[in-house]
């Protein structure tokens, strides 16, 4: 096992594919001399060359098309926007191309690339720039959708990105770069669309992703002090979603919190509680709460900023309610 | 900038009577397929939007005649003629009009989704300049792959409008892509005049911004299309950059089926119909006595049968089953650990 | 009262708010001499002239931001897209500038624009123009978004949108356009984020919005026969979405089916389902049911686009289900 | 075009001595401002993107010399510079660099996003090449209103690149708005060189395709700057066309405050300093006997002080209420009938 941080991750996971499949290049602004506004392509240009690690110009859509084209050709396109907030100006290659060329040629056209974005709040970028859009790709069918909270997710889960036959979005959190966890040394793989158990417990369900994974499991342990025994599920994948492992989780506690940084309104979690009631309904002790991000547009006063992203704090206030330890809000 | 249209006649000069005969085939190929279309759309046979070819013929089949086998073509969603042109079976477009299992996107895409891998025809977008970004990747590939090929990429007078024409001139022109944009010029995007959407009237000075070679071409001549496009595809693979061809075009018919046309009057599509690019070849080729009436008759006649074999092709291929409807949403995965 | 067809209702709001407000101008592909793709602007262009109803080059970006940017020079623009569809090349005008301007500048700088597009499925015109988007807005805080049902609804919405300070996406349906019903001669306004009974009744709640609302009427109807009495709630507006109106008439019958043309995955009725659940679950006597849009690119196909398009007989399913009548599929 | 940049002095030969150390005086407090900032950042009580404008400062200075407040500016994210050109107090906008209420924006925009609406100053824009879409609408008030005013629309040599810039430019020739836009061009786009990200290097070439007057401007030089706009506004009110201007200018400090700067050396960055706007004005004063070193002297003490009266308001100023977070989220309205 080697301890490293998710950018490192992240970089072993590109670097190791790219050494495999020839077919991989890595496109998008400042990725190749500048080593990647976040520092994840770092030394890529260096030793696959300029051939493999392109810059670009600031051309969102052409840069997405690019990555539409070339994996219909047969090539193998990991494009990275320089933050997620930018792939708003290139939803129509993401959704109406992208995400449809398979269905809509009768299964001829399939479009293997992934598009790697960081995002999320918490560094006072500003409203423009701390945005959560994973909903955007989780409702459109067509994408998967990846969002992993720790560095051995993350390597397993873009190598696996990385060898799929469809376009997989692929999120990372700015505040995560630097967290660092155990990945083996040898290689492996992770499943598409399984979840993960970070936490085993009995008297609660936490299912979150992400950096707010970490803020769940923050709150779990400040709850096993005050004696609730929470179990902490990782979604890791968001298209398509482990549900089935957080109704089995609920089925054992009967309680459920749901934790996300995205704005709450038809958010991830969401679909979550739609779906969890819809199945589960007969094992809910109580109903299924959602801490989600402030909707408003983000921000700039830290103090302000921190209101709008969920904190434990707010994680053990719904556990309680849940548990009816305290009044609703 | 190359020379003007049909002015250097080097490469169509060679034509064989055959060949000749054979470009002339294919136009009316694509005339009577979309007429037929356009009539099995009348009685409810074909539905949604479809957007024919009819007029424009000279472009798709011009441009088809210099590309062979290796080359890569993409066009927005008025693109029957070019999946004709390009080689697909006529059988297999009509049946994608009709939705059945047999068209060529199994009925999923319909009249603005042909598609052909063999064929490296990529559709077929109904996305307005969409297949310009797209174009770009599959310029990359190309390149990539160090194949001899190039790339041709359609669209519209509307098309230039949008920013991904600018993402992607740029781009390409940047990194060397081997691909031959060509602008099909028809004087309108739906209801909208050029000059009523584009600073420049004149759309070859729109690609002024991109240092790339720029050509112009009477869409409705084949042989000045052949011309134009031998000479950007020679260009393309020697000097391994992009270019920009304006083909200056009409469509004879509404935008979709159901189109007013209030846009412009009678007397516009009359002169416009006198350049048909069909009877212009056939006058050609009976002027210099390379064919007769008679052999143009012929060819039509064989084609009337075509086109009636096309459409009873449509008529019997079997809908696709309902049990099937998210077939093809995805590949294959394995179901999530339970 | 007249009976108009909501084509002309629309046309009417836009006619008398113009006549009312010289600051309301008209811009869009198509919108003038064409006289719109869905001929909802007829005769404006007439009416007004070039300076306020303007046919625009294929632009989306500049479409939205000539909105964004006149109605923060105190403008009222209403800008027509002329499909749903293409308003994802303007996602990041709409939403990284429409929508967070007033609060980014700490409330000096409002942008009260309306955005109008058509759109859903059923025309067999395939993946890229049959779309349901409006989650994707709804989901982004400081929008409003309005979609209404029938013409009364749509010219009393479209006047109020007319009159906000705030930008609204009001979204039409390409089904409803020559949809006839009553509408009162005199001037009227409809409320923002009120919902609308638009069938009382006992037994189930169905809740439904914009082509789907006529679904499930159909449905209720049928059901009358078969003697469950139910009440049929019509959001009209997604953003703010009525939820209140939902609950109370849920605390009434115990039962609610949530009836949408859009993907279900974090669609607009997984936040209605999270939202009841969490407030009424006491009240549910059953879990609560969506039909949706089925999640696949629409085919091309007449009956494979149907099949992706809720039906009443669905509906019908849906609230059998939740009245325990046959088992869960 | 119009001739080069400084060579026509019609406008600058007639300024005054008060008028020349007036310009010094506001290059030299945004420098200031910025340097300012750049310190209060790194001792923590600034945070996020912080873009400093420090050597391009001529830009936004001759250009706002020329402007009155009845025109519109809107900017990128690089916008401290312009703010405090456009008059806005730089207390307040320190206030924002501090996420306080008395900011411009009350702490809820942050560097990235200055604004006034008096003095129509619209951002502010994080989003690249975001504002040139959102400058055809006020150009377009302008227009509709008759305002005998001009927008103008800033951003840099990256932006160029995007499709908005293509779209908008488009727009406003064909609709004859009232925009000048100016490309700010300081050689790189984060680490991307101009070569690297354009299809052409000398980016007034990137506007040919808009019918468009073009003009070029020495970023570095104040008077020159002032001739340009002076220039351009004229021609567009009196023509009501848009028009174009590129500025070649030099940041002298990193993209934003960690860039390593490794795409540049030292030398490049010591080549532009030599270049330095400030410093070119008051040796133009000196050489012409217009004023001497002890003048410019005086204003930089008075610049110190203002600069630390600056802080202090902002280091004052209140933190906006946590119970206030969600105002100003939309206009005020009735609560949904319950
Ligand atoms: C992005 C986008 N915007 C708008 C439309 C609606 N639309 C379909 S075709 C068309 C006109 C396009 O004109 P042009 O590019 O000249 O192509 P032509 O139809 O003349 O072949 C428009 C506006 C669309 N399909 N996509
Ligand atoms: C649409 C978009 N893409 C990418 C970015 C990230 N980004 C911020 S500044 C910048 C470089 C812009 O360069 P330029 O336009 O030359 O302006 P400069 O910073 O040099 O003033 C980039 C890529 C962004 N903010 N917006
Ligand atoms: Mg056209
Ligand atoms: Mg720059």
């Amino acid at each position: 096992m080697q301890k490293i941080s998710m950018r490192e991750a992240l970089n072993q996971a590109l670097r190791e594919e790219m050494r495999r499949d020839m077919r991989i290049f890595i496109a998008g602004e400042d990725v190749g001399e500048y080593q990647g506004s976040f520092k994840v392509t770092q030394g890529l240009l260096e030793e696959f060359g300029q051939q493999r690690v392109l810059d670009t110009p600031i051309s969102e859509q052409v840069i997405a098309g690019l990555g539409v084209g070339s994996a219909m050709a047969g090539l193998r396109p990991c494009i990275e926007f320089m933050t997620v907030n930018f792939m708003m100006l290139a939803m129509d290659q993401l959704v109406n191309h992208a995400s449809k060329w398979r269905y809509m040629s009768g299964n001829i056209l399939p479009v293997p690339a992934v598009f790697r974005a960081p995002g999320g709040g918490g560094q006072q970028l500003g409203a423009q720039h701390s945005q959560s859009l994973e909903t955007w790709f989780v409702h459109a069918p067509g994408l998967f959708v990846m969002m992993p909270s720790t560095p051995y997710d993350a390597k397993g889960l873009l190598k696996t990105a990385l060898r799929m036959e469809d376009p997989v979005i692929f999120l990372e959190h700015e505040g995560l770069y630097s967290l660092e966890g155990e990945v083996p040394e040898e290689e492996y793989l992770l499943p598409v669309g399984v979840g993960d158990i970070k936490r085993p417990g009995a008297d609660v369900t936490i299912v979150s992703y992400s950096r707010m994974l970490h803020v769940s499991l923050e709150a779990a342990r400040k709850l096993e002090g005050q004696g609730v025994d929470c179990e902490v599920i990782d979604l890791r994948c968001l298209k398509p979603m482990d549900t089935e492992l957080v109704l089995k989780s609920v089925v054992k506690t009967g309680r459920l919190v749901c934790v996300e940084e995205c704005w709450r309104t038809c958010g991830v979690m969401a679909e979550v509680a739609a779906q969890i009631q819809e199945f589960g309904m007969d094992y809910l002790d109580a109903p299924i709460r959602r801490v989600s991000g402030r909707e408003v547009p983000m921000p700039y006063n830290k103090e302000l900023e921190q209101a709008c992203i969920p904190s434990a704090e707010q994680v053990i206030e719904a556990v309680n309610l849940t548990l009816g330890r305290k009044a609703a809000d | 900038m190359a020379e003007k249209d049909g002015r250097d006649l080097s490469v169509t000069s060679r034509l064989t009577r055959k060949e000749l005969l054979s470009l002339y085939r294919q136009m009316q190929l694509i005339r009577r397929f979309e007429e037929k279309t356009a009539e099995m759309y009348q009685r409810g046979r074909i539905a949604g939007f479809c957007h024919l070819y009819i007029g424009e013929e000279a472009v798709a089949v011009g441009l088809e005649h210099v590309l062979t086998n290796k080359d890569y073509v993409i066009d927005a969603y008025r693109d029957h003629g070019y999946a004709i042109a390009r080689g697909m079976d006529p059988k297999q477009v009509m049946a994608e009009l009709y939705g059945r299992s047999d068209g060529v996107a199994r009925g999923r895409g319909g009249s603005m989704h042909m598609y052909s891998r063999e064929l490296k025809f990529f559709g077929g977008d109904a996305i307005v300049g969409g297949q310009i970004a797209v174009s770009t990747g599959l310029g990359f590939a190309v390149k990539y792959r160090q194949e001899d090929a190039v790339v041709v990429c359609a669209f519209g007078d509307g098309a230039v409008n949008e920013g991904t024409f600018h993402e992607g001139l740029n781009l390409a022109s940047l990194w060397n892509l081997p691909i031959v944009f060509i602008c099909e010029n028809n004087e309108f995007g739906m209801g909208t005049a050029v000059s009523r959407a584009s600073s420049f009237v004149d759309l070859s000075k729109r690609a002024l911004g991109y240092n790339m070679r720029i050509d112009k071409v009477n869409g409705m001549d084949v042989l000045a299309v052949i011309e134009v496009i031998d000479r950007a595809v020679r260009y393309v693979k020697s000097e391994q950059r992009p270019t920009f061809i304006e083909a200056r075009t009409y469509r004879f018919r509404g935008h979709s089926m159901s189109d007013p046309q209030r846009y412009r009057t009678r007397e516009d599509v009359a002169t416009w119909r006198e350049r048909d690019p069909i009877k212009r070849l056939q006058q050609r080729m009976i002027d210099a006595g390379q064919a007769a009436e008679e052999d143009f008759k012929a060819i039509r006649s064989e084609i009337e049968q075509q086109v009636k074999d096309i459409v009873a092709f449509a008529e019997d291929s079997p809908k696709p089953p309902l049990d099937r409807l998210t077939e093809f949403a995805f590949a294959d995965y394995k179901a999530p650990d339970q």
